[in-house]
């Protein structure tokens, strides 16, 4: 059961991806990108139990927060008038 | 089994798509990000090479036998946050040319210097 | 009582990875942003409580929980933040849900999750 | 992709992929390492640069069929050299033969330290990892010397106003951001100070929460704005620290040198030569801990405050 969901979780993974790399606004890439983090979270915890030593979830509070990190610091990047001129000049 | 070595072509691959990267686009952010590419498919490199089949993480715990080899994890390890210290000051030079020349692609710099002289 | 662990850890990582893989079905063919939003918000909260309460039951080491909850418990307040967030900075930058531009008397409400 | 924005974020991707690949291949504290740099800060760095520098390329001018020919010789020739290779994961590779058993079978009663990787980088290799301490504190001088701002003395105080009066209003936009971030920054303050002292037992040390902790600060700094994090963050208190702590590091070994031993050999550090090495892992772990922190607050303020000096132009030129 732990691999059925190791695969569902890396089949959502790809179908983020190709989201990510599609996404017509750059707010649908943020999104792809924070749902990947999510579910690298889920997945490292995951493995942990499927190779048999689940001490390493530390790794995945690290990446629960990192995650959180980056997405602010995205949007907060994309407040900046520089972005705001370039999505102008796309319109 | 020919195949065995699949780890090393994936890093081939990696590796040569940074090298492209750096070599074939103009624009000195780009650059970096090739670098970074080239740089992380070292690292899977030496962590590929670490692998023993059968092996767990090496942090000793009672009862198991066989550990990966734990000399290319602490390479590796310190080799990442000197990458980001030294990515960083790529950036940093990047940003001032951008300050000094107005422009970061590298055949308006060329034609910037060429004027001057 | 170890098999009923067992068997109702499965029925949760199922629920979780079936959730999760309705979400990832969303973020591919939803039309728009925001309703691509909403998608991801149920991946983000529910199949990840789903799979890491699944996994709580696996195992009945003291520490290991703590962390699973730990991870829970972050998850579940950041990941709501997070797309609080990214649904106000697009709303802030005029980025319209689909459906409003094609038919104006159709109100979509943006979903926040 | 011409949008380097688009390409910021799929580095990004890469990042969090090869972390989690880097789990599946067994080494945890690499994984750990690649987490909190890759995806987090290097993708920061990597924007907070290119809202400098502008977010298009131009395009490609002359057509690449001259660096198309020599990327694909040189990847062939690179893969024809990986036939002599041992196979993936196996045991008899001679990666594995030289100086790994020894880590692996004595480093418990030489070191007692359950962290392989941690004994490793800093008992055994402990002056490799003064190297890249000294590397990365010279790269923070770098980012230092190249885009330090020059504060203008005259109107120093009408600044402040005026950047309080713009916080004020954005902190009423994010206020729910402002209030998770509360409760957030405490606690991941908290768990680098865990990661950094359990680095002995499991996965973490010195550079993780390094690492993270500068990303509490980091994330302080976006929410709350530049100037008030300047206030409880004093730039050249923080220059100091990252002197400070090459310097713990520095002093371990000299001190095992006066006590007649080898540089950084820390079984001088105390009668028992197992204690000796933990106390000195301890030390120079914080002495790590403590430099890339700063470090790395000192490039991301830097950058930011960049950033800031330039707006502060452009709005004085319009």
């Amino acid at each position: 059961m732990l691999i059925a969901a190791t695969v569902a979780i890396l089949v959502v993974m790809i179908m983020s991806i190709i989201r990510a790399i599609m996404g017509p606004t750059f707010y649908d890439r943020i999104l792809a990108v924070n749902m990947f983090g999510t579910k690298t979270v889920l997945l490292i915890s995951l493995l942990g139990f499927v190779m048999g030593r689940p001490e390493f979830l530390d790794i995945a509070i690290v990446y629960a927060l990192i995650n959180f990190i980056s997405v602010i610091g995205v949007l907060h990047y994309s407040d900046s008038s520089v972005f705001k001129r370039g999505s102008q000049q796309k319109k | 089994m020919i195949l065995g070595l699949y780890n090393y072509w994936i890093v081939v691959v990696l590796m040569m798509v940074g090298f492209y990267i750096v070599i074939a686009h103009g624009n000195l952010i780009k650059k970096i990000v090739g670098l970074t590419i080239f740089q992380t498919s070292v690292f899977i490199f030496y962590i590929s090479m670490a692998k023993v089949d059968g092996g767990t993480a090496p942090i000793l715990a009672e009862g198991i036998k066989q550990y990966s080899n734990p000399l290319p994890h602490v390479l590796i390890l310190t080799a990442i946050v000197v990458g980001i210290a030294t990515t960083a000051l790529g950036l940093a030079l990047t940003v001032r040319i951008k300050e000094a020349y107005g422009s970061i692609e590298e055949e308006e710099i060329q034609e910037k210097d060429n004027l001057d002289c | 009582m170890d098999s009923l662990l067992n068997i109702s850890s499965a029925l949760f990582l199922l629920i979780g990875s079936f959730l999760c893989i309705s979400g990832g079905v969303g973020i591919l063919r939803f039309p728009d942003f925001y309703t691509r939003m909403h998608a991801a918000g149920v991946t983000d909260t529910l199949a990840t409580a789903m799979i890491l309460i699944g996994l709580m039951l696996q195992n009945p080491d003291g520490l290991v929980i703590l962390k699973l909850m730990m991870i829970l418990l972050m998850t579940l307040i950041i990941s709501p933040t997070a797309s609080h967030a990214l649904a106000s900075a697009a709303v802030h930058n005029n980025l319209m849900p689909e459906l409003d531009k094609k038919e104006d008397n159709e109100k979509v409400t943006s979903s926040n999750p | 992709m011409k949008d380097l924005f688009a390409v910021i974020m799929l580095s990004g991707i890469y990042g969090l992929l090869s972390a989690s690949f880097f789990v599946a291949m067994d080494a945890v504290d690499v994984a750990f390492t690649e987490a909190s740099v890759g995806a987090g800060i290097s993708t920061l760095l990597m924007l907070a640069a290119i809202t400098m520098t502008g977010r298009s390329e131009h395009p490609v001018r002359h057509k690449p069929v001259l660096a198309l020919a020599v990327v694909i010789v040189t990847g062939s020739l690179l893969i024809y050299g990986t036939l002599d290779m041992p196979y993936f994961g196996s045991a008899e590779a001679p990666v594995h033969q030289h100086v790994a058993p020894r880590y692996i079978n004595d480093s418990m009663q030489e070191v007692g330290v359950p962290n392989i990787v941690t004994s490793v980088l800093a008992s055994y290799r402990g002056f490799d990892t003064f190297g890249e301490v000294v590397v990365i504190f010279t790269a923070g001088m770098g980012v230092l010397a190249l885009l330090s701002v020059v504060r203008h003395p005259k109107g120093v105080a009408g600044d402040i106003e005026e950047i309080d009066s713009l916080n004020k209003s954005m902190h009423e936009e994010h206020l729910i951001l402002r209030i998770v971030a509360k409760m957030l920054i405490p606690f991941i303050l908290l768990f680098a100070l865990y990661v950094q002292f359990h680095g002995d037992y499991g996965p973490g040390g010195g550079f993780q929460a390094g690492v993270i902790f500068a990303a509490a600060i980091i994330l302080y700094t976006m929410l709350f704005g530049m100037s008030t994090a300047r206030r409880v963050i004093n730039q050249s208190l923080i220059q100091l620290f990252a002197a400070i702590g090459v310097l713990v590091y520095g002093s371990v070994g000299v001190i095992s040198l006066l006590e007649g031993k080898h540089f950084l050999d820390y079984s001088a550090l105390s009668a028992d030569p197992v204690a000796g090495q933990h106390l000195g892992i301890l030390l120079i772990e914080l002495g790590v801990g403590i430099t890339v922190a700063s470090v790395m607050v000192i490039i991301f303020f830097n950058f930011a405050g960049r950033k800031d000096d330039q707006q502060n132009k452009e709005n004085n030129e319009s």
